[in-house]
């Protein structure tokens, strides 16, 4: 029995994820990250017209500020790993390799959308991707996630997950609960949160008791992780760590990206919860995609070939839009498909 | 104080107000009368409500009474719950009734039941509300209709008001009730404008209002589908067919005495509602008519309700999956053995 | 394999089991079979369960199939949901639905609206079980059933066996569905005891039993409702009333044809259900008369359910309140114009 | 932003409770403490007895065991002061004043029980003791009893709240939503966690990644205490300074306490989950009221002082039972009232 007394750190020596380091990427590399969260980019500034055009409707929640997030992550990824988020999901689809085409077909609410113009913005899936969705319950995705790394460790298929979830989402019970579950029974799953400081209007001084998410699993000794989520190189060498410890079967880590959202929390948020300046001095500052520009003019790479991938990129999201708009809506009859798989 | 305005007669002195005008006043007006009233849910506070139904409470109430929360609707509503045990009387607002299933064991298991259980000593003055069923082109998961799940709770009472006169007297009401109330409201019809008798007007709960009178045909509704019955009735009219059109207001407890009473005098009924078919508002009231309507039935109650699938996100399927104006006529029609 | 026995005719090699026996039997017997299928849940392992419907499992399957969860339903209803996703299938056992309320989001809104809202691509075969509806002098907080709110929404299969044959066999059935299962059972029928037909037999979901011919009056129920239903017929027999039993089996997708044919036979209907009457299956089946048969109906359809309160703990009041024999002895009489 | 880097423990210097001291009681006290918790003894083997008898049904949890964490805290405790807990709650109700008669005729479900007979064992609440349940869903009291400290805060009535819950229930993830708004509202309220090291028949160490439960608030940032909850005096102690802590303003305290319940989960368990010889040991080393003789034989209180207490609480616990067993059920029209106040 402990001895009475007041008491406020855990004192035992966790096994820990290695201290990480600010991914040294080849030329290669960084031209591939630098051309995902261009991808990502302008895909959601794409997105963000077409909503304005009323071509999407609903909710939309946009990526741009988070890139280096989703980018840093998935490219540390690989095949065998299983993805999961939340409504923001666009980024981390097409980083699961998802056409452009079929995500801008969904989120106009086309036939040719990957969940048949039936799930939207919020909600959509691949299984031959491992993308789980798509969800648009705050919170949900997190036992999900846990349930997708006990599934890597019941097939014993050397996968683990990922499960990406906000700052806001960080105070649901059910995190805590999977939070617990997942320790216990050591599954591979890392749980990141993107910790953009807000939760549609909430900054998180005033929704949360402990603002360092990456401590919100000492309740449950789970180590925690944190990284510049608006710097690709830090974001991947972070989870470079987190992965080779999770995969390695010691349970699941908890890895906090600090990063920001440049735009609403959705498409029709006016955003007074914060000022103009807020925004500009990130952007100006700390903007992901522009932060990149000295390591890849180190690498010897240079502003031609950044425009060429620029143009690619305006290429294949342009096609994706035009796709988007002229594919068909779903036939009416598949008002009543899909509900169940099986027949009774 | 006058008590439950008969909103149909005409009024000398009425006010245009939004429904999300009418609520927000509601709240402050009880808000402003007793200082154990507050409002706690996401967003309430500084960002004036995620639909603005609680706009200007915080500058008007301050922080202590206009309280934002975490995303935590499970914790919140128990933390709601359990002010109203101990004397408060809160308004705790869900951004939308979806989020509250994540409350809804505090919902039904702390607030419902409590004062049966404990003999009549333990009260739950606390009222649930937000928008509740479709909004636009939110899919499957953001678009559900609560009601007849909670409606089949003794020891709630439900109410699902339509315009802003009955939102406003019957918040006014919730909020005076000793009861758990869930309140469910619908963003589509937040924004819509209703005269509004000025004054103070508490409604009285449990009672259905005649929004319409007609003799041919009854239709029952009750939220935005009460919209839906009186548009319907509009063109059913230049037909020749005179419904008469039922808001049911509260849910738990049903007016089932109106329901049958305009039944007796149209021999026909229509059920309308925004919301699945199996095991709804509308299936009730198609067993109470059967009970205890039975011998006025000219023909079988129909009900006109949302297709029973998840709601897809598609514009077009959207669409189709929701209740509308021409499935309730083609209802009408077939009841009355016209078309 | 036998598809679908027809249980009420002879069969020579039957097992006597009781219902707990049969549950346990269809799980181990999938289990065997598929090396997928798992169970979590509160105490199911070390503990064989706590109403011992895992009794032996953990001894044959080892602690990787049978696996203890901490108390926490919201969390492990959406591990073994996000398990289902990656392509296993979980039997999630709750100790009762009445806890299940704390994980109804998952099996709403993960489990029941997924594959829809990816338009056929994310299956979620998942089976969640365990004791629905009142036990013993449990209080109001562990009694509710669960089955009209689960039986509403479109995405889920929802089953509620009576007997040990069906349960077993509608349990396998459950197990082997590509769809998300809702599976109620009844902890008062855990102990009793029928007879079972040797061999594998996996049901068809959704098609309701005959358990007893009659030609009188139809009385329809599920789970506990139908022991209720045939000790009426048996009395009701020795009156002359020829009372026709049907059990529902399975109340999502709901078997309206089976009740209708009876109805169309028998002209009377009445609904055993234990449970509250507001927006329940009895609603349900009462609309679908009104819509589909009311012209084979000699008179209106009856329920027959719990009080309408929530369930009291004094020995006498919960008699009271629960639905009964000599209850649904009277409602039939009364549909026959006899008494 | 914080550097990128791996790690475990909260550093931060939060406020604290002072080291707790276990209580010196004097003459008074000692006599007191002795009483209540071999008041709540023979009550429960009472109620057992009647169980025996098929005069109490359903589910009913007996407390023996642990009656030094309600007498502990509950004798620290002042009317202004909230209490609630879940099912297993005879004794902390008998310890907030209420007349045993009408607990015990609850139990029985008659008409002069504290619920009219309808809440039963699980289902006891007196407004009038400020004893708010008796619940019985596993954890529901954390949100409810943060929702009166809330009440006392937004009284300013001075009164704190008192949730008690077992280590089972501390995975629930609505404790950690209840444990991030009462430490961000700084709500009055201490948490105890009655570590009784199971669960029904979960051993703390197969449901919990971390089982030093007073730490279940770290990623809360709540100061954690922990005490013997076997003894009394130690369990005192520490809830003077809790709630010293808690009556200042600085927000919740989580209070573990560390017991055992000598009985099954409830009437109906067979126990196979830990062995004789386990219950045993504790009942011999450990027991509560026995470990208090040596107190009570330093304070100068002897034998023939303790015989009579005893058989004065032999006489209240028979005098209880007998008026459960002999009183009336409730009338049957009580079947329809109390389920709403208000007639619409
Ligand atoms: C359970 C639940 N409650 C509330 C909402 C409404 N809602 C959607 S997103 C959101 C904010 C989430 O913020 P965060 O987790 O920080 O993620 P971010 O949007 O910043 O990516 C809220 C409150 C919801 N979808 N689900
Ligand atoms: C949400 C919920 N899940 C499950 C149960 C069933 N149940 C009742 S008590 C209990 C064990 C609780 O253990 P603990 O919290 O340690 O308290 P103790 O019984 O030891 O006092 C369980 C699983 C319940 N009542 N509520
Ligand atoms: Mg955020
Ligand atoms: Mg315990």
């Amino acid at each position: 029995m402990a001895k009475a007394g007041t008491k406020t750190a855990a004192t035992d020596q966790l096994p820990k994820p290695a201290q990480p380091k600010r991914h040294a990427a080849d030329r290669n590399e960084l031209l591939r990250l630098y051309r995902e969260m261009l991808l990502i980019r302008r895909f959601e500034e794409k997105a963000g017209q077409l909503y304005g055009l009323g071509l999407i409707g609903g909710f939309c929640h946009l990526y741009i500020g988070q890139e280096a997030v989703a980018a840093g992550i998935q490219t540390a990824l690989t095949d065998k790993d299983s993805v999961i988020t939340g409504y923001r999901d666009h980024g981390h689809m097409l980083l699961c390799g998802i056409d452009p085409k079929i995500v801008m077909a969904e989120l106009t609410g086309r036939e040719a959308g990957i969940s048949r113009g039936k799930g939207g913005s919020m909600h959509m899936f691949s299984v031959d991707h491992k993308f789980y969705g798509g969800h648009g319950i705050v919170g949900a995705q997190v036992p999900l996630g846990a349930g997708l790394a006990f599934a890597h460790k019941y097939n014993e298929d050397g996968g683990i997950c990922v499960a990406y979830f906000g700052d806001g989402a960080a105070n649901q019970g059910q995190v805590y609960e999977a939070f617990n579950m997942a320790a216990l029974w050591k599954l591979p799953i890392i749980f990141v949160v993107e910790n953009n400081r807000y939760a549609m209007g909430t900054a998180v001084t005033r929704s949360s008791a402990e603002t360092h998410f990456w401590r919100r699993g000492e309740a449950f000794r789970i180590p925690g992780m944190v990284c510049n989520g608006m710097d690709v190189l830090e974001v991947r060498g972070t989870a470079e760590a987190a992965i080779d410890f999770v995969r390695a079967g010691h349970g699941p880590v908890i890895l906090e990206a600090q990063t920001y959202r440049y735009r609403g929390h959705s498409m029709s948020d006016p955003a007074k919860y914060r000022s103009r300046e807020e925004v500009q001095q990130v952007r100006e500052k700390s903007d992901p995609i522009e932060g990149l520009k000295d390591d890849l003019d180190a690498a010897g790479i240079h502003e031609d070939e950044l425009k060429a991938i620029d143009k690619e990129i305006r290429a294949i999201v342009n096609e994706a839009a035009d796709f988007a708009e002229t594919s068909p809506e779903p036939d009416p009859a598949e008002l009543y498909t899909d509900v169940l798989v099986g027949t009774y | 104080m006058a008590q439950d305005p008969t909103p149909t007669a005409p009024s000398s002195d009425m006010v245009r107000l939004t429904v999300r005008e009418a609520l927000r006043d509601a709240m402050a007006e009880e808000m402003r009368a007793d200082p154990r009233v507050f409002v706690m849910g996401e967003e309430v506070a500084e960002y004036q409500g995620a639909y603005k139904v609680t706009q200007g409470l915080l500058e008007e109430f301050g922080a202590k009474r206009v309280i934002d929360t975490p995303i935590t609707e499970y914790g919140f509503a128990g933390i709601g719950t359990g002010a109203a045990m101990g004397g408060l009387r809160p308004i705790v607002e869900f951004m939308t009734f979806n989020f509250a299933m994540q409350a809804i064991d505090h919902i039904i298991n702390s607030a419902a039941k409590t004062n049966y259980m404990s003999g009549g000593q333990m009260r739950c003055p606390i009222v649930f509300r937000g928008p509740n069923g479709a909004a636009s082109r939110v899919g499957a998961q953001h678009s559900q209709n609560y009601a007849p799940w909670y409606a089949s709770v003794p020891g709630l009472v439900v109410i699902a008001p339509f315009d802003a006169a009955d939102a406003k007297s019957l918040l006014k009401a919730a909020i005076r009730s000793d009861d758990p109330v869930v309140f469910l409201e619908n963003e589509l019809v937040y924004g819509r404008s209703f005269d509004v008798p000025a004054g103070e007007h508490v409604a009285q709960i449990g009672k259905a209002r005649t929004m319409r009178p007609g003799k041919d045909v009854t239709l029952v509704s009750y939220s935005i589908g009460v919209g839906l019955a009186l548009e319907a009735a509009e063109t059913l009219a230049a037909e020749g067919i005179e419904a008469e059109v039922i808001d049911l207001r509260t849910l738990r407890p049903l007016d089932k005495d109106a329901v049958l009473e305009s039944l007796s005098r149209t021999n026909r009924l229509v059920i309308v509602e925004e919301g699945w078919p199996q095991c709804s508002i509308a299936s009730e009231i198609m067993a109470i008519a059967m009970e205890e309507g039975f011998d006025d039935l000219d023909a079988p109650v129909a009900r006109v309700t949302n297709v029973d699938v998840p709601l897809p996100y598609a514009n077009n399927l959207e669409k189709l999956a929701l209740v509308n104006t021409a499935a309730v006529m083609e209802a009408a029609r077939k009841v009355c053995y016209r078309g």
